[in-house]
């Protein structure tokens, strides 16, 4: 970190005012991730620590769960991962036209995750009679999909502001990092549902 | 974010004019300088004061508890009383004097002995500060309310915390406290590690880092990474408590256990995160005190490192009377045995520091020294609940409550009163009086000792931890007595030591720079130390770098002034500009958290009315401010020095 | 340590051009095998195998993903190597105490009691 | 090393240990005594668990002495003892001493093994009863309640008398006194049907807990008969810390004594010889009781054993009439939709059951004498010895009881008679 450094270099991986050449914020995101490893791996423990042992009466999740939409949405949010990667891509070059159309996308994706994960949660509980309170298989899936659909919400808030604060002007591509750590958030909703995906929905299958 | 800021500053002009909510306040003095500053010093200032202003609360829970118990059948408190004292003795302690004291030394001190101006993300840290303010509000509002204090006990166990058999909201405000505690910690901790891999000054390689340094990142670590499993357990437990659902509902298949994992596997990092400041601050006095380098630090630290990363593996020992078999009780009680191999290699090592030495005996440096006496003591008593079967007969009972107590006061207590009587003429540019400094220890040392040590022999006596009375034909009198009259011996010796302070605040004799001839750099500035840390950012030389730089004066004189021009050629001195944000967020959060931990829902069925309109608030304000604290943006202004010292600020504020 | 690298700026310039047009290509095939690795894994599931190999294929085949995902659309391969142990010590951890719950839930002593068993205690209080 | 250096050093390191010993002297008033001492063990766990105590204490007082002897050495040694010394020049920056390093790490790690071995022995050992003793282990269950421990004997059968007069079987069970036989092992399985508590007899055994949905177990051996204090170790409420229980080890033969004693219906007494001389009931004449008051006298605690014996013999002085009344009021007052009395027809399952509570050398859970005083006591104002208890809450407040001195008096009279 020094102040004699002063060029400005656009290798958005190489930061020279700081100690080890990582820009801060990017240094920030991936220690929060590190410590999100820890919150989604103690959710989804539970998840399956009480799928070891189901007491008596709690109801299947194979008869509960549906594969084909969860494969559409898994499908969707893989998508929306590789318009962020693009999107990234796009600012990092300085084009700040190609990247709006790539967040556009990834906003939409996201969108579209999060309404089939309402419509799966609804015919969840209204058909297939599984609510948060009435089994523990309830409780802890939709308490960890749940938490997991909030991120992605936050998500898709912080892409929308982005967007719209792509239109002041003040979004280049020196502040292209703004944009890249907001992609390393998304990109790790995006394997955290790859890891649920296995060990909670294709587990079952099984 | 702020580094970068140093190279967009140059190109700001052309942007466009900010909305009027953007601006940035500027007030140096005053309230809303302090509501608003990124100052890392004023916001360690800020930790420190909250922390020895919950250590008063604290401590006053801990004499009631000595009082109830000085006597057998005692009637100073009802059990409900008791159970509020001992709780939130436990909670205050741990989560708003321990952890703040050490997050105090942590902002003032690691930037500057890492030569950075200030943390790599200033709102961030303000924002910190400002949730664990607002955490500590939620944890301690029962004692205002109809429903009282949270009594559950510091680990809070299900399902004794569930709604069933803690139908108040006392708990939800402890649940929703730590939970906000949670939030702060984690988000100083992500700054502390970005600080000190990413500010560092020219010359500072990671291996010539002050072993403060090294241990605040170990424990920013140890937050970072332990924090997220009790923020899962008491989401579960709020889920249960709010909305009924099944994580720890017996009838519907829950696992009570489940949370005594979820909360170790937080808890016993959490033990760590509480000693590895201590054991830097002790690490940093020796040395300075017998005029010798730390011997062996290649070995501290990785030991600290080791002692971090074992730490994540032996939870379970507090859990040893659950019945989890006997596999994994010897794979636990064999992993916590493992773990005392690198704590021991520290106490070898700081031995070795004071061999062959210089020994000054000030105060910073006899509590130091009373660290390693009371701290060996602890950790020898630690090693045998190791042992699971002994153990059995330990859990539970007060000598578990004299283990811990030496360990945290014996440890992480003389250590950060060290650490007080050590910075605080760098601090506030005045000496705290050696004559009552020395009372103090005596005072505490001789009361800590009278109070806990009994405890150990009460404990192998079967008083279980606890209780709020007992009966005369136990065996426990002559020891409580003892103990409650230590307690007070160690609180008049814990007065002495505010008052000491206080009146050094306002009146103590004046320091000068570098007043105990220090190592690191810290040492090197005026004090107090100015806004602006360094004038010219140091280069390193050494591990020891100030030690190094004083004996080599001219060289060092040289090339600090070939920086100086340097800087002033890039614009001078970059500093952060203040924001309110981080504080209004915070406030959001707070009203927030009372909506959900302390507002009764309506009794209409169905809708939950003023609860959730109160919620909603909060959050909106916080997202509101959040918004608009990013949308600010990390701007900052520039400083000139004089000729004189004296400060010019450059262009106005950015 | 920081040596103020400065890297002239329009070599830079086409540099990070040819760059980004071949990680344009990268990611496209990636998400591309994501999504056949994602089938690959359905059709896993209704395979008539031992519930352990099929189990192992799945981590495997999600690790796999997980490791594209992180590597290339998070730049992970391309970023300096303190960002992969940040990362991977939270991982690693995670997986870790993932692991450790699993085996001690898993155990025989954690086995927990159904109303069945708990039925001695029961039915003798009504019997009484 | 000159000669007198050393001999200082010696004086010096002396010094600590002559401390510690008397520190130890001083300390041993308050020390192996008192009913609940780990100091004192009377089966073979306990005395296991002490063993191993011993094995970690020793090791760690050496590795005390050692490292202190040297650390307080190296502070008188190292001090600086003028102005120059202590602004002497500190040395270049040295890289430790790795022999010294590694030799220490040895010596811990050999210090740990030390503590480990019978560490590992010992979890097997207290975790189940020996393979080749299971046959002959003596099997109960413990169920914790907030704040009260209810045992039962799977194995024993109880009578009881049905409507129609029938004696049928039932359930062998009993609350807060866990009456074993000497010289067997014992099994007690722990459950609990609400939170967690935690099961601690000190003398015969460390504590396991008692978890909701998890099926734990510990096991006990009595060397001789005996009577010992047993305590909850886990915070399980507002009163957590009068949640106490007595152990009884008796021999065979009263041990079959005691178990044919119990399993017969509450005692019945023969109707009230005609007697105009004596006196209607007594009134009033109970001790009052401060709040957090012992509840035993120090004559019982003495000899508790021999307290034990005395109260499974019928009190002089029973009034048939007063029992009866007392019997009738049980009912009345609601007592029995929580508490059991076998043979009375009450069924309740919620409270203690009290077919033989008058053989109880304690009440309210270990914590009163069993006497008419401290009965009164508690039926009298649950609350006061024992904060929050549903007798109180779910019952006394609940359905809005109320005893006047006349009933307590019959309600103490029916409670002691129920040998």
């Amino acid at each position: 970190m020094s102040s004699h450094a002063a060029a400005a270099t656009l290798d958005p991986h190489d930061d020279p005012t700081t100690t080890t050449g990582i820009p801060n914020k990017k240094l920030l995101m991936w220690a929060f991730l590190a410590s999100d490893c820890m919150f989604f791996g103690c959710l989804i423990s539970t998840h399956l620590i009480y799928r070891l042992h189901p007491p008596p009466g709690t109801p299947s999740a194979r008869q509960v769960f549906s594969i084909e939409l969860t494969s559409f949405s898994t499908f969707i949010l893989l998508m929306s991962s590789l318009m962020m990667a693009l999107a990234v891509n796009a600012i990092q070059k300085g084009n700040l036209k190609s990247m709006r159309w790539s967040l556009l996308t990834t906003i939409f994706f996201g969108l579209i995750f999060l309404g089939c994960q309402v419509y799966e949660f609804r015919n969840f509980v209204f058909e297939k009679h599984l609510t948060i309170t009435n089994s523990i298989l309830g409780t802890t899936f939709f308490t960890l999909t749940g938490t997991h659909g909030l991120h992605v919400l936050i998500g898709v808030i912080w892409l929308t502001a982005m967007l719209i604060y792509s239109f002041t002007g003040r979004l280049t591509e020196k502040q292209s990092i703004d944009v890249e750590s907001m992609g390393l958030y998304w990109h790790f909703v995006d394997i955290v549902w790859i890891v649920i995906f296995t060990a909670v929905y294709l587990l079952e299958y099984i | 974010m702020e580094a970068l800021a140093k190279t967009d500053f140059i190109a700001k002009d052309d942007q466009p004019a900010k909305p009027l909510v953007l601006w940035r306040p500027t007030a140096k003095t005053g309230l809303i300088s302090w509501l608003t500053t990124v100052d890392h010093k004023r916001i360690g200032f800020l930790y420190g004061l909250s922390a020895l202003f919950f250590f008063i609360f604290g401590g006053l829970e801990a004499l009631a508890i000595r009082l109830q118990l000085a006597v057998p059948n005692n009637t100073f408190l009802t059990s409900a009383q008791y159970s509020e004292m001992f709780t939130m003795h436990g909670t205050t302690m741990i989560f708003l004097v321990v952890m703040p004291m050490g997050a105090a030394f942590f902002n003032f001190i690691m930037p500057l002995q890492i030569g950075a101006r200030d943390v790599a993300f200033p709102r961030l840290n303000a924002f910190s500060f400002w949730t664990f303010v607002v955490g500590a509000i939620v944890l301690n509002i029962g004692w205002f309310t109809k429903d009282g204090a949270p009594d559950a006990g510091w680990f809070g166990y299900a399902p004794l915390t569930t709604r069933t058999f803690s139908p108040t909201h006392a708990i939800d405000m402890w649940v929703m406290g730590l939970q906000l505690l949670g939030v702060a910690s984690i988000a100083a901790a992500l700054n502390f590690i970005v600080t000190i891999i990413n500010m560092r000054a020219p010359g500072m390689t990671m291996m010539r880092l002050p072993v403060f340094t090294w241990m605040t990142l170990f424990t920013s670590f140890l937050i970072v990474l332990s924090f997220p499993a009790i923020t899962i357990a008491l989401i579960e437990i709020m889920m249960d408590r709010l909305f009924g659902t099944n994580f720890f509902e017996v009838s519907s298949g829950g696992l009570p256990i489940l949370w005594q994992h979820l909360f170790w596997i937080f808890g016993h990092p959490e033990v760590y995160i509480l000693i590895l400041p201590a054991m830097g601050i002790i690490s940093e006095i020796l040395p300075t005190f017998s005029r010798k380098p730390l011997f062996g630090y290649p070995i501290v630290v990785f030991s600290g490192a080791s002692i971090g990363f074992l730490g994540f593996g032996v939870w379970s020992h507090h859990m040893f009377t659950t019945g989890m078999g006997t596999t994994a009780t010897a794979a636990f009680s064999m992993m916590t045995m493992a773990i005392a191999v690198p704590t021991g290699v520290k106490i070898f090592n700081w031995i070795g520091t004071l061999w062959g030495g210089h020994i000054t005996m000030r105060t910073p440096m006899m509590f130091a020294i009373g660290f390693l006496w009371m701290f060996m003591l602890g950790g020898l008593s630690g090693i045998m609940h190791s042992a699971a079967p002994a153990d059995a007969q330990q859990h539970g009972s007060y000598f578990i409550v004299a283990h811990f107590h030496y360990v945290l006061i014996g440890g992480s207590l003389f250590a950060l009163f060290a650490g007080i009587q050590y910075w605080f003429p760098l601090m506030f540019g005045r000496m705290i009086s050696e004559f009552w400094g020395k009372v103090t220890f005596w005072l505490v040392f001789v009361g800590f000792n009278v109070t806990f040590f009994p405890m150990h022999f009460l404990g192998l006596e079967g008083m279980p931890r606890r209780t709020f009375t007992y009966d005369a034909n136990m065996g426990w009198a002559t020891g409580n007595l003892f103990a409650t009259i230590g307690a007070f011996i160690l609180a008049i010796g814990v007065a002495t030591f505010f008052i000491s302070m206080i009146y050094a605040f306002f009146k103590g004799e004046r320091a000068h720079k570098d007043q105990w001839d220090g190592r690191t750099l810290e040492w090197s500035l005026p004090v107090p130390p100015p806004e602006y840390n360094f004038a010219v950012i140091p280069t390193v030389h050494a591990r020891d770098g100030w030690w190094y730089a004083k004996k080599h004066a001219s060289e060092i004189a040289k090339e600090t002034a070939e920086h100086a021009k340097e800087d002033e050629a890039h614009g001078g001195i970059h500093m952060p500009n203040q924001s309110i944000y981080p504080f209004l967020a915070s406030v959001g959060i707070l009203i927030g958290a009372i909506g959900v931990a302390v507002v009764d829902h309506d009794p209409s069925p169905g809708f939950w009315g003023t609860k959730v309109a109160i919620t909603i608030l909060g959050g909106a304000i916080m997202f509101v401010s959040v918004l608009l604290w990013a949308c600010e943006g990390a701007d900052g202004f520039h400083i000139h020095l004089n000729a004189d010292g004296s400060v010019r600020e450059d262009g106005g504020h950015h | 340590m920081s040596s103020p690298a400065t890297t002239p700026h329009d070599s830079t310039d086409a540099h990070g051009h040819d760059l980004a047009q071949n990680r344009f290509w990268i990611f496209t095939q990636i998400a591309m095998l994501l999504a056949v690795i994602t089938g690959l894994e359905l059709v896993t599931v209704y395979l008539p195998f031992v519930a352990w190999i099929l189990i192992t294929v799945l981590v495997v085949l999600s690790t796999v993903k997980f490791m594209f995902v992180i590597f290339y659309f998070m730049h992970l391969r391309w970023d300096k190597a303190f960002c992969t142990i940040l990362f991977f010590i939270g991982l690693v951890l995670a997986g870790g105490t993932m692991w450790a719950l699993l085996k001690l839930f898993g155990a025989e002593a954690s086995k927990p009691l159904t109303s069945a068993a708990l039925a001695p205690v029961a039915s003798e209080v009504r019997a009484a | 090393m000159r000669l007198h250096t050393f001999a200082s050093l010696l004086t010096k390191s002396a010094r600590f240990p002559a401390l510690l010993g008397l520190a130890t002297m001083l300390s041993g008033c308050f020390w192996f005594d008192g009913p609940q001492s780990t100091f004192d063990p009377h089966g073979p766990v306990a005395r296991h668990q002490m063993d191993l105590f011993y094995v970690t204490c020793w090791v760690c007082l050496v590795i005390f002495m050692a490292v202190g002897a040297v650390l307080a050495y190296t502070n008188f040694k190292f001090l600086a003892r003028s102005d120059a010394d202590a602004h002497a020049e500190p040395p270049e920056e040295a890289h430790g001493n790795p022999l010294v390093e590694v030799s220490l790490i040895g010596a811990s790690v050999l210090a740990l093994v030390i503590i480990a071995i019978p560490t590992l022995k010992g979890i097997w050992y207290s975790y189940d009863v020996p393979a080749d003793e299971k046959a002959n282990a003596y099997v109960v269950t413990a169920t914790g309640y907030q704040w009260w421990f209810k045992f039962d004997y799977p194995n024993e059968v109880a009578k009881t008398v049905d409507a129609s007069g029938k004696t049928v079987n039932a359930a062998f069970s009993t609350a807060n006194e866990l009456v074993i036989p000497v010289g067997r092992p014992v099994e007690i399985n722990l459950r609990t049907l609400d939170v967690i508590h935690s099961f601690w007899i000190p003398k015969l055994a460390g504590k396991v807990d008692m978890m909701p949905n998890r099926a734990n177990h510990l096991w006990i051996e009595a060397d001789k008969a005996g009577y010992f204090w047993g305590q909850c170790a886990e915070f399980c409420g507002e009163s957590h810390a009068v949640m106490r229980f007595r152990v009884i080890a008796l021999g065979p033969r009263e041990f079959n004594d005691w178990l044919s004693n119990q399993a017969e219906p509450a005692r019945h007494l023969e109707a009230p010889v005609a007697d105009e001389a004596k006196p209607k009931a007594q009134f009033a004449s109970y001790r009052t009781f401060k709040r957090n008051e012992a509840g035993t006298t120090e004559a019982f605690d003495a000899d508790p054993l021999a307290g034990w014996r005395k109260q499974q013999q019928p009190s002089p002085g029973e009034d048939a009439a007063l029992v009866a009344t007392g019997r009738k009021l049980f009912a009345s007052k609601t007592c029995s939709s929580c508490h059991t009395v076998r043979g009375d027809g009450y069924i309740g399952v919620v409270g203690p059951e009290l077919t033989h509570v008058g053989a109880r050398s304690t009440i309210a859970a270990g914590l009163l004498e069993n006497n008419r005083d401290e009965v009164h006591r508690w039926i009298h104002a649950p609350n006061e010895v024992k904060p929050g208890n549903k007798m109180w809450v779910s019952g006394y407040l609940a359905n809005q009881i109320k005893l006047t001195p006349e009933d307590e008096n019959a309600l103490v009279a029916y409670l002691q008679s129920l040998k």
